[in-house]
């Protein structure tokens, strides 16, 4: 088994879960991060003094799957995740090596 | 010199009633002074309206944008008080509220940097012999002309660039605002009527009947537009309600709709603002209504009372309305109800009766919250806070009442006739037809007014400034973009 | 019209005192019309009792539970706010200030939908020849029946059904809120006394005497029953916070703990607006106590001073008791005191003098912090806000404390006595025996007409629409499965 | 009793114009009563100030702190209303308002515990035969006195004590506020010098006329030093603003930097609340301001008119000025200029004309903000919240432009001189260098009063309690480390 | 040593660190995230617009361990946090290879 | 290619972040999240009753680098973020299998 991590764009939240879903992958979790990386970030002023800020909102999916559906969540991920524009975000992939369902203690891939 | 008009229509049976008045024009009572009480009342007035777009309709409305749009909203509703307030008293109060210098359209300019208003100078109420000072009649009025074009941003907020915020309003106040103030609320007051009445009925020979009674007509006819024909517009229906409400429609189309929208949930970033704006909108709201008595007396007391169940009942209503059509009983449909119920009840709530005013109350929500789920939906634009479903629906609603409710019949205080016993409050006769055409009519002339004035003006702030940010910006949200600030950081 | 009440006693010696007056009652004076100072200060008020509703409780409330119950707290505020004023110009004016009709518990049904109140009817305030318009009287005492119930909510917060709010508010105002108005605050006022004790002073013959004692008794005796005995209650202790506190303990004992209580952290989720909601409710307190005066006069001033000191007082006894108790000093606490102190002065508020409010205000509060602190988790019932423990307890202490305190020798006004000098006011003689005698009896008389009556109305609310929703609903949070809204979405 | 001050040199041709005035001492004239639009006028008024300092200051602050200091500034703001509320009536009204005990410093201890104040006590206003309840001059000056420390503490936030700002608070109002209100508030009133100028008019013989003379010279000494100087100060500019403003400067640099200030971004937690609490004081401001007339008579609407344009000039000019310099317009910009604008009109209130008002609003927001932005940033002291570049700044400028704009020539209402016709309102010759000179005064005195004052209180209290906590304590904040408490729990 | 990463309900979290601390696990690090699975979200109404919310709020829990405490964690947390519902969450193990305490550079299991 | 997650103290951000950039890590993730260790939490009173808060707040950084740079970048974060008291935080690092950029769909070391 595999967790596939993303950090994307907040508003192409909606477009990864229907990707996802078209693949037949229906669970996710999402986190609010904050990112920092090539992508400008911002100023901001309070009372003339100028601050730069350089971390952005960005998402973080996190999506357990069974290892074969790796390049299938990938190409999903990324096209539905893609502008083209700087700081469109990473997708990083690694092991699991067990997996639980709370509910009914099934495991692995019974459990994703 | 706001309303209790009259309609002009009343002055018909005038000649044979005065002849029996006894003649007092000749000695000249002492000039009325201030009273004290009413100084305070409207002092405090204009203290509940203030309170009311800042931080009231400024909440109301940031509430239900999104975080990133927040300080936006915020912003422009500030700037705007205060844009508007400088031009009030450099050229708006003249423009509004002094005699007519084109048509009847709009005052002149002899009271530019209020010229001649001093700390002495007194304006007269709706009661004969009573005056406050003028000044107060100049801010009061003056937080008037704030708050309404603030009313109108919330029909494009989220994508409106704020430097077309400022030439906007500007503009707006002075062809659109200003004009409609002065063709609505403007008039000689009732102790001019009064004297011109005693004169006429002093009138001995008919040389000087026609003499004096040129001098009534005059009188008469130095008002507004509307106020002329006998439109009834106790707080603001028109003049505030429907003027911002078309403004925005047409603002929400011209503009075009948000990024997103009606693919991406643009849940309100903080209903707990919102409610906190919506209770100070009704707080402050009693300012609007009852402050425009300019007396603390039985009206102020009526528009009081009026206010406050017109808009509890409205509130209910819309509950109802939405809890059986969707479900659920909401807080956001509570406070929905709220506004439509103070709008709707903003033209009557000097004329009509308490129970009047529920029964208004509860009939304006259900026909909003039509608008503002289907009829919107349907024709697809994109009002983002409701500002034509809510003030410009809500305020023909009222404006129509009004004419209905003022029936003493149906326990409203019937239209002032100033002339027929001058010096005394008497009560014209009321006559559905008269009435409600003068209501058809002034809510017309504002819809025309101010929907193509309002068109012409996004046109050319268009050209001038631009008026919407670009996609990228809207995504980041205006804050950033707009001010390089955050409404949060936790 | 509210108190400054006469206890009953005060009139022994009467027969005696009136034959020295001068007899007047032949030239009946103009009828006495509303000075505009004071309509202006009733109708700010008025305003003010709103703004401690909404937003101020509600803020204060929402403030203290969890996120996900934002917003239910704040619809329950809101449409109660709504639904009591709608109640009470139907029925529940006429219920409370109309002569009794149902032994001295409640008044009759003459007013209904305000029948007969005009914009030219006035009622007495406490003052001899000083009236108010009626109108800014039924919609300043209607602030009073609308925050009352919006009180209670606190103390099952978390856990209600609004739909159970709904019905149990419309009960408890009919039945509880209603009558005790008029028990306590009901009466004939100050110059139907001095009419009737004039005439008796005139009378000549025996017959006359007694025709005109009878007439005199009869005039003292139209009044609700707490106010015969002569309880004082300047601004609402026992009609307002007793009342609420009470029944708020039944209801959180009857619909039970919330689940995870006294197991999980149940963190106020916003202090901020706690401290807020405080903030408006000491502002707005101002119209609640001062404008119970009825008058903008020297009793007025009194009361805004004696309630200024009190919550400043109660505020820093918290602060002190809790820094002393548990090392620290915080905002809640003192928030907490500033409204047990705003409690406890409001029966007190026009009677005592500024340090003796002081002084109640320093006991107020530990009092107070004992009953939310330890009493409450000794007993262990889930009064969710404490509405027991700051607005009954706090109730109780101002009640009883207001019966020592108007003593003037303590710097109190004293207990006006109208009949004495009838037209003048009059301070009659102190006794503290049988002053507490009637506060205890007034006391006594809530806590068992509110516990019991609430009691009563929980179970009919239960088996009507079920008092509370399912644990899941609890633990999802009120917001989202009563109302479908979240009150954040940052 | 405050200003509308007369110039002591307004005096000098006072022999001569009196002798021509009709005697009128002999017949004692009846005492005035309170007029009741004036008294709801102060009442409301006093209302509005506590509307001010909680929520408004309290927010307005606390929403420019970060997160974890959030509670740390409300609590020290309501804690601080608390205890000068309490202090005021024990000894800082006798202390302000009496007459002078020491030099002409400070007043006595004759009204400690509000000693001989009772509901029927009256005071004077700055016209002849006008008075209030003192009652209400008591509460209304103790907002004055409430709000001026919770202005300083926003110098050093996010890293004092709370036990330290209850100690300094007590010591400063005591040596620092009660002084200076004392020194440019306290006189006589009108009616005193009336009677004693009709006195000197009414000698006839030298004996006489040198017996009365002496006796007016008395009258006219029976004021605080400032005020003999002839400084004008209307509502507050140096009491208030100069004196909270460098007291707050001295403690700022006394205490030290935050720990990391000037490397890490110390962004405002939340815009929103700032903004609701600039609205807030804008709104409230209109009873310090206004109220401060102490009557609902013209020169109150002055006043308001003038606060509202002045503040409505200051926030566009602050808007423009920052967008030109960083190129973007800010809603933190708008709302500091609103304060810079209110804080500036405030001495000017009741003497500038509406233009001069919107003068002095366009002039004061470019000055603080080059104080605040580039002042403070070369001088590197870390005045948390701009108490110094906004208050301290913004009050000099008011109190300068004051004398400027008083003059008639420049629409200002002039200086009152109620002894050149006594018991009428007379305005003296305006002299720009007389006038100036004591505008400078009393603004040296101020700053070197409460500058040097200040630092030798906090010293005390840092010998006392410590000024300032650990640094792991302010890395933590101090919502938990001081008060164990949080301001939001999402 | 192995990271346990568990998805649960928000209310569950006390009983979750009880029961890690009565197996000896005393550090653990929380993220609050929103997850999409087979739980039903709810339905927002604003102002008569119906929205579908398909995100419900939940808690990440990591916990990192030695290799030999996995299956009585799994059982702990298991145990702890469930309640038989729909929605009760997942639980992922995954390998760590260095693990580092910053303030005494310790490494590995003495880190954790 | 590594993942490096470290539980630092929310202050000492921007000198992480500054430490890393001096080694060449241009990108990083960071999550708010609460922990749960040895350091001592606090009391929070609320109208007299206390209540023990043991979560306090930290942040947690991501950042994945090249398998070679892993010593380098544990020393820099524990340099920078180190202050010597209790709850500084830890690192852990585990392996990534893949890494894709979204915007230009680069592999592994080009996207990172
Ligand atoms: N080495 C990294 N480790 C972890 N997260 C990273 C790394 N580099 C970038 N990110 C994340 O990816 C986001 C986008 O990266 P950025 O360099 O701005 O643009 P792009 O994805 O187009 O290359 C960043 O905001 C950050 O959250
Ligand atoms: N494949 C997945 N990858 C990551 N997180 C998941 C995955 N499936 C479910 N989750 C998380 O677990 C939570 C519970 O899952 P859900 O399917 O609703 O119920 P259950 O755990 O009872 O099967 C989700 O809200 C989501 O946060
Ligand atoms: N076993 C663990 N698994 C995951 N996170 C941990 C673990 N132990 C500690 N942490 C995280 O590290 C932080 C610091 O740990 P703590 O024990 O308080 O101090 P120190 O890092 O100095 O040993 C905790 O707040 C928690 O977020």
């Amino acid at each position: 088994m595999k967790i596939v991590m993303a950090i994307i764009k907040p508003f192409k939240l909606e477009e990864v879960r229907d990707a996802l879903t078209t693949i037949g992958v229906h669970g996710l979790t999402v986190t609010e991060v904050k990112g920092y990386g090539r992508q400008k970030g911002h100023t901001e002023i309070y009372r003339g003094a100028e601050y730069a800020v350089s971390f952005l909102p960005k998402l973080k999916i996190e999506v357990a799957i069974n290892s074969d559906l790796v390049p299938q969540v990938i190409d999903a991920i990324s096209e539905a995740a893609k502008t083209g524009q700087i700081g469109d975000g990473k997708i990083f992939v690694s092991s699991i090596e067990q997996a639980v369902r709370i509910r009914t203690g099934e495991r692995d891939q019974d459990a994703l | 010199m706001k309303l209790r008009s009259m309609l002009s229509l009343g002055l018909a049976g005038l000649g044979t009633a005065l002849t029996s008045v006894a003649v007092l024009a000749a000695d000249a009572p002492a000039a009325p002074v201030p009273n004290k009480g009413d100084t305070a009342w409207m002092l405090i007035s204009t203290v509940l309206v203030l309170l009311m777009t800042i931080p009231g309709l400024a909440l109301f409305y940031g509430g239900l944008v999104r975080t990133k749009n927040m300080l936006s909203v915020l912003s422009q509703v500030f700037a705007i008080v205060a844009l508007v307030a400088i031009l009030w008293v450099v050229f708006g109060y003249s423009l509004a509220f002094t005699p007519s210098a084109i048509g009847d359209y709009v005052g002149g300019l002899d009271k530019l940097f209020l010229k001649g208003v001093t700390v002495d100078s007194v304006v007269a109420t709706f009661s004969n012999g009573v005056v406050i000072p003028e000044l107060v009649y100049v801010v009061f009025q003056m937080t008037f002309a704030c708050i309404t074009p603030a009313l109108i941003v919330g029909a494009f907020a989220e994508r409106i660039r704020f430097s077309a915020v400022l030439v906007f309003v500007t503009l707006w106040v002075t062809f659109i605002y200003f004009p409609i103030a002065h063709m609505v609320w403007y008039w000689a007051g009732p102790d001019a009527i009064a004297d011109a009445a005693k004169l006429l009925a002093a009138a001995t020979d008919d040389a000087a009947k026609a003499a004096a009674q040129t001098k009534l007509d005059a009188v008469m006819a130095d008002a507004g537009l509307a106020f002329q024909w006998g439109a009834l517009d106790f707080a603001g229906g028109t003049v505030v309600h429907i003027n911002a409400g078309i403004a925005g429609l047409v603002g929400a189309i011209m503009i075009g709709k948000r990024v997103g929208y009606g693919r991406e949930l643009m849940a309100p970033h903080s209903l707990t603002m919102t409610m906190v704006g919506a209770s100070l909108l009704w707080v402050g709201w009693f300012g609007f209504n009852a402050g425009s008595n300019l007396e603390a007396g039985g009206g102020a007391v009526l528009a009081m009372v009026n206010t406050f169940v017109a808009t509890a009942a409205a509130t209910l209503s819309w509950l109802f309305t939405e809890w059986m059509a969707k479900g659920k009983p909401t807080l956001l449909g509570m406070v929905s109800g709220a506004v439509a119920g103070l709008v709707a009840v903003t033209p009557a709530s000097g004329f009509a009766g308490p129970m009047g005013a529920i029964v208004l109350g509860l009939l304006v929500s259900p026909v909003c919250y039509f608008f503002v789920s289907t009829v919107k939906n349907t024709l697809k634009y994109d009002d983002s806070l409701d500002v034509f479903g809510v003030h410009c629906v809500g305020g023909i609603i009222g404006a129509l009442a009004t004419g209905i409710l003022v029936n003493p019949a149906l326990g409203g205080v019937g239209i002032a006739d100033y002339a027929m016993k001058p010096g005394e409050l008497s009560v014209a006769d009321y006559d559905m037809a008269t009435v409600m055409l003068a209501q058809l009519k002034a809510v017309a002339l504002t819809l025309v007014w101010s929907g193509v004035g309002s068109a012409i003006l996004y046109k050319i702030t268009d050209m001038l400034v631009g008026l919407r940010v670009s996609p990228e910006a809207e995504r980041e949200g205006l804050d950033i973009t707009e001010h390089d600030e955050r409404a949060y950081n936790y």
